[in-house]
């Protein structure tokens, strides 16, 4: 594929980047700022970690939306996914949780993940719930019940301190300058988002399983004459995007090491980022992590802002991602939304 | 004087409606510490108490005259100044309800105001944490760097509250040593405890080896980033090193005001039938001992003598009014 | 789904509440809470006595206007998700323009009726330029307002919390919230004697109804606009311009979203503040209209139903030790199962309790 | 397939109709709309369960779950329409749902060779875009994506449904002439149409269902069209061109130097002029994508025009919208009935008024009076027999047959000066197509203006007094239709001048430019 073709497909992910960019070279010529104080090792890995969640759930509700269902309550199943982590992680250990607990937690926190998806695939799908409207439930849902989660077994919507994930170290390259301790010396979920991330584009467009997904979203009925079972294949991505914004939550937990259910919870709308980085990524699985990349950047850039002391009211940048997808939507138009994402498909008979 | 109330329970017992802040409860924070005091009043007295959760601010006004209109309790305590508005009418409106709100004050005789001065104990934090930075200091393998004087501050909310936090803390450590560098950093809520370890891993590789919070639940994450980079934190509201010992080696003080004493007194004063004796506004700093900096308990010994020289000094110049604290109990404008 | 039948609607909704409840009940027994108490608290949360009404009418005022405001757009088949943060817009807009205005006018009933009108105009005003914003976007850049009205909402909650933390913030106030608009520029209480309800707002959502009712079914702007909802090219071919029609729906429901915030605003609040403080009014609203099946006169009940929840909630919080995020699941369920009517029409043709198919 | 029977609620769609393919020949099935065909062959495909009756493939019984038991018995069906997915490529469609796989990646080399190896059996030229997107593809190279699809799913039975329907008379003779070796080379297929001539052409047996029963098969070589629509209709048919003697009204449409850009931003209508009188029927023929939508966009006001002009008895309307023209009089019967022409979940009632949303009396300053609509709607079904006649059913339970009838009786209702009329019979069974026809030829006798635009020469010729042929956005020429010869123009639309005679056909390109 041309590197045209490339840019014209992923024109939204590309866009943002270079938004992105520019604004931070301007700002940075602007007011001449340290710069190297601001881009420090730790602010990229920072930003990785901060991607990663948002990373895993994109790439899920990328594949939801590519079978022809908007999946909009990724949000509640993060919320699901950190709760169940947080809690299981408890079980499991007994009260004192290790390494090994904070795997198992995330494991446990994808097997509950998936009955949650299966239940929400079954109303989607078989019942033909209304895609907006339930998502947003799950939302709410997702508010009530991971808290709750949390007051059942603390007796409080906050757990104490648990275990949170220990970086891992690749020798040898972990002293490779710079690049070393950004990409060797670093969580292990990153770099299990960034090969999930490949493996997933690589599905999507050269399995058959893959091909199956983008004609479920594009035209059902083509599938279901070739004698593929349409709502399989959707039960399927569908259930994949629960499972994968779970384990967005779940990762996100044990990054914290503590879950809090107060006020948003933990999950403060990293989910609906999600959404919004397959957008940018234009239905790319790439493009989708590099898009939540993006995102994880500013969040952090702003952060690097305060700490040198410049002060941006934070309430306002904390906004930026959301303008900047009206400004890319608009400056580019439209996504290449599936055509008949949001439309239940029945065959004959 | 709460009479009125008590037709609800038995004649002796004193029941007691707490509406939490926007936070809620379980916040680690006031919410908790304001239940903590009733909870000890309890033990002395017969007292009922109703926990009312409500964290939509447009849903007071409703919430605190359905609870007045019961007229079933002797006592209603609002916590945080999200209340204010909502009680400047129902003060009025319910003149036989006795009501407790913390954080702020309406001036009516039913009305106990409580705050207190969180600038008074965050320019402490700002004086344990201007002395430590340039001290030899290491606990367990976490350990700072006295080479530089360099501490950070992590706020929940930007806004007038939290900034009284943190422009007393900077004040407090530049008493210390002019020549502090404090990073001050905002998560935008209470409750994302990744942002807020984000926020002070961000301050601790930028040179801080002390950060102080003033972010409730969120500040959780302060503490695992201090774990993580083998540095230190100071905790807010409660002594931290004991209300989440987990971390207790790396908070080596926190700064605490005694709500639940505040609430306790109170909750003990309606109990006694003497409410007159707290109504008014009540701003309790050091004078009142409403607030103080107390060493993690891990730490406590552990500590050069000159830290608690400073402090020392530090209350006695506030005290005597010889240093002048910026902004007030109820936030900076 | 927009020819479902009334009865049926009614069905649906009354069963998807109960299934909900239900598993809200179980999951409190579960958890070892009075289940029995529970609900009575809910009922009388809802209907019992005077206040409880007036607050469940309180609830639905609001429901029933964001719910119209929704209806409107998915009725020409906008997703307008961003009722929220046109009620948000709207409401600071009301406020401020009173604060603003009212020292040019004279105190007293007379003043504060001009007041109300002002606050309401402008209200109004910003909730459909906030309206229009996505709607212009959507025809001229073609960029889906599904998100984009997603993103306006957030940026609508983080910008107006800003603005009263910062600029707005009442003189000597520690909190962030404006000043309170006079005493005077408020609603008569009639019949209900109680704060933050009045028998005028309740009025002015009914009215509202009213109007948007006929402009959909009998009008040519209604007709046009839901033709293009169902088919643009068909509209396209009858001389409707879809463009114009998109933005114009657009601004039509983030006007009802506005006067939703100005009723909020001058009947509950009477100040601004954060508005993550105020409730999720715009995203209920949503379900409300789904369950209406877009129909403004059906807004009406399904308003009514949400307002005794929402209402029912608080109570429960009060009364009960039932935790809040309980109950907020459980109306959480209850949006999820009025988006799956097939559920209960399946459920019905099983039972050969009727239902079509 | 014997027996065949098979029920909609009360519908009887098939009444145990009995039909026999031959190996290796074309079978035609023809119908008026709603006749059953399109039924009859999805119960072969397995699309639907058969109430009743059994089906034989080599002689062994077969009962079909599903396409994919059909498919693997080696029958295949092109639907009516086409069932592609646009966003991917020529190959990913043709192997959807049959790849070949290679340790879990689709092996597309493999597919590209079978592929090849299909085209290289007969001119398909479809290898050549293989991985061209569907969207990039004109109508007749998707019809053959179609094809090559079935075949490389094994298909040796083909259905298609109405596979001329939408194509050019280039992309017709293309097909037709593919069909042709498709059956010598021993596929059997069976072909759906509602054009007579092809039927002819084409098969070597033609069935004809009536109301869901097989009226009879007959050998194609000894019959001939009248007695082929007498056993569709029942009746007799008239098919010459009536006389009629040529008008002398004055100009009521007309156009100077016309220029339009198509949605792909290329010039489509490059310097049009044209006039239509009073009580005449210009026609414009031409092979499709020669710029004849995008004149009658222009015209209808649905398009902006680049440069040029377009008066109404006189007046300039060259900038005003399509909202105004319909005021101004200029009623148009649109090429594609189902997106534009109704409102598909719309009743008749609602339908009626499309269109009609500023005239009075259904609408009153602003407020719309149902009950005139209602009796309108009413009144067009009575008039223009449109079956059920119910102005309550919805329009997408229609037969394109009857939601034409009804468009045209709308249109013709606004009792407009200009009735521009696109592709008006277009999948519209014969019954229908005379019914059209002579409400257009009456119109014409009250004085009326038309304008009709369409790929079939027959019906052209049938009712133009003058015909233009549209090639490349030019009129590249008028005739007389009495005189002309439907060689000449063919070879008008091919964009040769009549007379001169090079009639090399290469099949009609794929990709669009
Ligand atoms: N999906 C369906 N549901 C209900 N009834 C149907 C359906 N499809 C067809 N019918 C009924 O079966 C009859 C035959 O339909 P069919 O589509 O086979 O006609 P057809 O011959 O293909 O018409 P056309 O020439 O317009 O394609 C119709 O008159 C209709 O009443
Ligand atoms: N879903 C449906 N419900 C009821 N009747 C249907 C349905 N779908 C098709 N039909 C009937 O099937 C018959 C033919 O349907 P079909 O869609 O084949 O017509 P068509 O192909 O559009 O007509 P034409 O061949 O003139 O274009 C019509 O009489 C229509 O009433
Ligand atoms: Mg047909
Ligand atoms: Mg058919």
């Amino acid at each position: 594929m041309s590197f045209a073709e490339y840019a014209k497909r992923n024109s939204l992910g590309i866009a943002g980047i270079a938004v992105l960019v520019a604004g931070a070279a301007i700002a940075a010529v602007a007011m001449d700022l340290p710069f190297w104080e601001i881009v420090t090792i730790g602010f990229v890995e920072r930003s990785l970690q901060a991607a990663t969640p948002i990373a895993l759930t994109a790439i899920g509700g990328l594949y939801a939306e590519k079978s022809g269902v908007f999946n909009i309550g990724v949000e509640g199943f993060m919320i699901f996914g950190a709760a169940t982590a947080a809690t299981m992680m408890w079980i499991i250990s007994g009260g004192s949780p290790g390494q090994s607990d904070v795997w198992l937690a995330i494991l446990a926190s994808v097997l509950v993940s998936l009955v949650f998806a299966v239940l929400f695939a079954v109303l989607l799908i078989r019942y033909e719930a209304d895609q907006i409207v339930a998502g947003l439930a799950l939302w709410f849902i997702g508010l009530g019940f991971g808290p709750f989660m949390a007051v059942l077994v603390w007796e409080s919507r906050n757990s104490p301190s648990l275990e949170s994930i220990n970086d891992l170290t690749v020798p040898v390259l972990a002293d490779i300058p710079v690049l070393g301790p950004i990409f060797f010396d670093t969580s292990p979920l990153v770099m299990v988002t960034a090969v999930l991330a490949v493996a997933a584009w690589k599905f999507l467009n050269d399995t058959k399983y893959g091909y199956w997904i983008q004609a479920a979203g594009e035209n059902p009925e083509a599938l279901d004459t070739a004698g593929i079972d349409v709502t399989r294949v959707r039960y399927a991505a569908v259930i994949f995007s629960g499972v994968m914004a779970g384990l967005g939550g779940a990762v996100l937990l044990a990054q914290a090491g503590s879950f809090t259910g107060t006020g948003e919870t933990m999950v403060g709308g990293r989910g609906w980022i999600g959404i919004v980085a397959y957008l940018f990524g234009n239905y790319n699985p790439i493009g989708a992590a590099v898009a939540a990349l993006v995102f994880g950047g500013l969040d952090m850039l702003q952060i690097q802002l305060q700490t040198v002391g410049i002060n941006v009211p934070n309430r306002l940048v904390n906004l930026f991602p959301y303008a900047g997808v009206i400004l890319v939507l608009t400056v580019w138009g439209s996504t290449q939304t599936p055509s008949a994402v949001g439309e239940p498909y029945e065959s004959e008979e | 004087l709460g009479g009125d109330g008590g037709d609800g329970g038995s004649e002796s017992t004193t029941n007691i409606a707490i509406v939490s802040s926007p936070a809620g409860f379980d916040d680690n924070a006031f919410n908790d510490l304001a239940v903590d005091g009733l909870e000890t009043a309890q033990e002395e007295y017969d007292i009922e108490i109703n926990q009312v959760e409500e964290t939509e601010q447009s849903n007071y006004q409703s919430t605190q005259s359905t609870l007045a209109e019961s007229s079933d309790y002797d006592l209603i305590v609002l916590v945080s100044y999200n209340h204010t508005e909502a009680l400047t009418q129902n003060a009025a409106e319910y003149p036989d309800q006795n009501w407790m709100l913390i954080n702020a004050h309406v001036d009516e005789p039913n009305v106990a105001g409580y705050t207190w001065a969180n600038h008074e104990m965050s320019y402490l934090a700002g004086v344990l944490g201007g002395t430590m930075t340039t001290e030899e200091l290491s606990h367990e393998g976490n350990s700072n760097d006295p080479s530089n004087a360099h501490i950070g501050f992590v706020g929940g909310v930007d806004g007038s509250l939290i900034n009284a936090f943190e422009r007393s803390y900077v004040a407090g450590a530049e008493w210390v040593n002019s020549d502090v560098t404090v990073d001050v950093g905002y998560i935008g809520d209470y409750s994302d405890t990744d942002t807020a370890a984000s926020i002070a891993s961000s301050q601790y590789d930028n040179g801080a080896d002390i950060v102080y919070h003033a972010a409730a639940a969120a500040g959780q994450g302060v503490f695992e980033s201090a774990q993580e980079n083998d540095r230190f934190a100071i905790g807010v509201d409660a002594d931290q090193s004991v209300t989440l010992e987990e971390f207790q080696d790396v908070i080596i003080g926190s700064a605490v005001k005694y709500i639940n004493e505040g609430t306790q007194e109170v909750a003990s004063a309606v109990a006694e039938g003497d409410f007159e004796s707290v109504t008014g506004a009540n701003t309790l700093g050091l004078d009142e001992e409403g607030v103080d900096l107390v060493i993690g308990q891990a730490f406590e010994g552990e500590m050069p003598d000159v830290v608690s020289q400073n402090i020392q000094d530090a209350k006695d110049g506030i005290t005597s009014g010889d240093i002048e604290v910026p902004c007030s109990a109820s936030g900076c404008n | 789904m927009l020819r479902a039948s009334v009865v049926e609607r009614l069905a649906i909704a009354t069963a998807s509440t109960a299934l909900a409840l239900l598993i809200g009940v179980t999951i409190v027994a579960a958890a070892g809470y009075d289940p029995v108490q529970f609900l009575v608290s809910l009922i009388n949360g809802a209907v019992g006595g005077e206040s409880a009404i007036a607050r469940t009418l309180r609830f639905s005022t609001l429901f029933i206007l964001t719910g119209v405001a929704v209806a409107v757009a998915f009725r020409a088949g906008v997703f307008n998700i961003g009722v929220q943060g046109q009620f948000v817009v709207g409401g600071i807009a009301t406020v401020m323009s009173i604060i603003w205005t009212a020292p040019l006018l004279p105190e007293g009933t007379v003043g504060g009726a001009g007041l109300i009108l002002i606050g309401f105009v402008a209200g109004t005003f910003a909730g459909g330029v906030y309206g229009a914003l996505p709607g212009a976007l959507k025809a001229y850049a073609d960029a889906n307002v599904i998100i984009t009205t997603i993103m306006l909402n957030f940026i609508a909650t983080g910008v107006v919390g800003w603005l009263v933390q910062n600029p707005f913030r009442g003189e000597g106030n520690a909190a962030p919230n404006t000043e309170r608009i006079p005493e005077y520029v408020s609603f008569p209480s009639v019949v209900f004697d109680s704060s933050g309800f009045s028998v005028i707002g309740l009025a002015i959502a009914l009215a509202t109804v009213a109007v948007i009712y006929v402009v959909m079914e009998r009008s040519r702007f209604g007709y046009d606009m839901v033709t293009s909802g169902y088919q643009e090219s068909a509209a396209t071919y009858s001389g409707v311009s879809a463009k114009r029609t998109v933005v114009l729906t657009m601004t039509l429901s983030g006007m009802v979203a506005g006067i939703a915030g100005a009723v909020f605003a001058v009947m509950i609040q009477g100040y601004y503040t954060d508005p993550s403080g105020i409730g999720t009014y715009g995203f209920d609203a949503i379900a409300v209209s789904l369950l209406a099946a877009n129909n403004p006169l059906g807004i009406v009940p399904a308003g009514l139903l949400f307002g005794g929840l929402e209402s029912a909630g608080s109570h429960i919080g009060i009364y009960t030790d039932v935790p809040v995020q309980l109950i907020d699941g459980v109306i959480g369920l209850v949006i999820l199962f009025v988006a799956v009517p097939e559920l209960f029409r399946m459920a019905a043709v099983r039972t050969g309790l009727g239902g079509d198919r | 397939m014997e027996g065949i029977t098979k029920r909609f609620g009360d519908v009887v769609a098939n009444d145990d109709v009995d039909f026999t393919l031959e190996k290796g020949s074309i079978h035609a099935l023809l119908g008026e709309n709603g006749s059953g065909k399109t039924t009859l062959m999805s119960v072969l495909y397995g699309l639907y369960e058969k109430n009743a009756g059994t089906v034989h493939i080599d002689g062994e019984p077969k009962t079909f779950e599903s396409p994919r038991d059909a498919m693997d018995a080696g029958v295949g069906m092109i639907h009516q329409h086409f069932q592609l997915v646009e966003t991917m490529t020529v190959l990913q469609n043709i192997i959807l749902g049959h790849e070949p796989s290679d340790n879990g990646f689709v092996d597309t080399a493999t597919a590209r060779w079978d592929i090849e190896d299909i085209c290289s059996r007969y001119d398909f030229h479809v290898d050549e875009f293989l991985d061209t997107k569907i969207r990039d593809l004109d109508l007749g190279a998707r019809q053959r994506v179609e094809i090559v699809k079935s075949l490389y799913r094994g298909a040796d039975i083909l259905i298609l449904d109405e596979p001329t329907a939408v194509l050019t008379p280039q992309e017709i003779s293309d097909l037709l002439d593919l069909m042709g070796e498709l059956a010598d080379a021993g596929h059997s297929l069976i072909f759906i149409t509602h054009k007579l001539g092809e039927a002819l052409g084409a098969a070597d047996e033609i069935t004809v269902l009536r109301d869901g029963a097989a009226i009879g098969t007959v050998d194609a070589a000894e019959t001939s069209e009248t007695e082929l629509a007498r056993m569709m209709v029942g009746r007799e048919i008239q098919f010459d061109r009536p006389p009629r003697e040529s008008p002398e009204g004055d100009a009521v449409l007309d156009v100077e130097q016309l220029h339009a850009r198509g949605s792909r931003g290329l010039e489509q209508v490059s310097g049009v002029d044209l006039t239509v009188q009073e009580g005449e029927i210009l026609g414009v023929a031409g092979v499709q994508g020669n710029g004849q939508t995008e004149l009658v966009e222009a015209l209808t006001g649905l398009r902006d025009v680049e440069s040029g002009s377009v008066r109404l008895n006189g007046e300039e309307i060259t900038d005003t919208n399509r909202r105004q023209r319909i005021d101004a009089g200029i009623a148009y019967i649109p090429e594609d009935r189902t997106t534009e022409g109704l409102v598909q979940d719309y009743t008749l009632v609602r339908n009626a008024l499309l269109g009609n949303q500023t005239v009075d009396p259904f609408v009153d300053n602003g407020l719309i009076d149902w009950e005139t609509v209602h009796d309108h709607a009413g009144d067009i079904i009575r008039e223009y027999d449109v079956q059920p006649p119910n102005e309550r059913s919805e329009a997408k339970s229609l037969s394109g047959g009857n939601q034409q009838k009804f468009i045209v009786g709308r249109e013709i209702e606004h009792d407009p000066d200009v009735m521009i009329a696109s592709h008006p019979t277009r999948g519209v069974d014969i019954g229908s197509i005379e019914f059209i026809h002579d409400r257009l030829l009456e119109l014409r006798e009250a004085g009326m203006a038309i304008l009709v635009v369409s790929s079939k020469l027959d019906e052209i010729r049938k009712l133009s007094d003058r015909i233009v042929v549209m090639y490349e956005g030019e009129f590249a020429g008028a005739v007389d239709p009495v005189e002309t010869t439907e060689e000449e123009l063919g070879m008008l639309m091919a964009g040769h001048d009549a007379g001169t005679d090079d009639g090399d056909s290469e099949p009609s390109g794929g990709v669009h430019s």
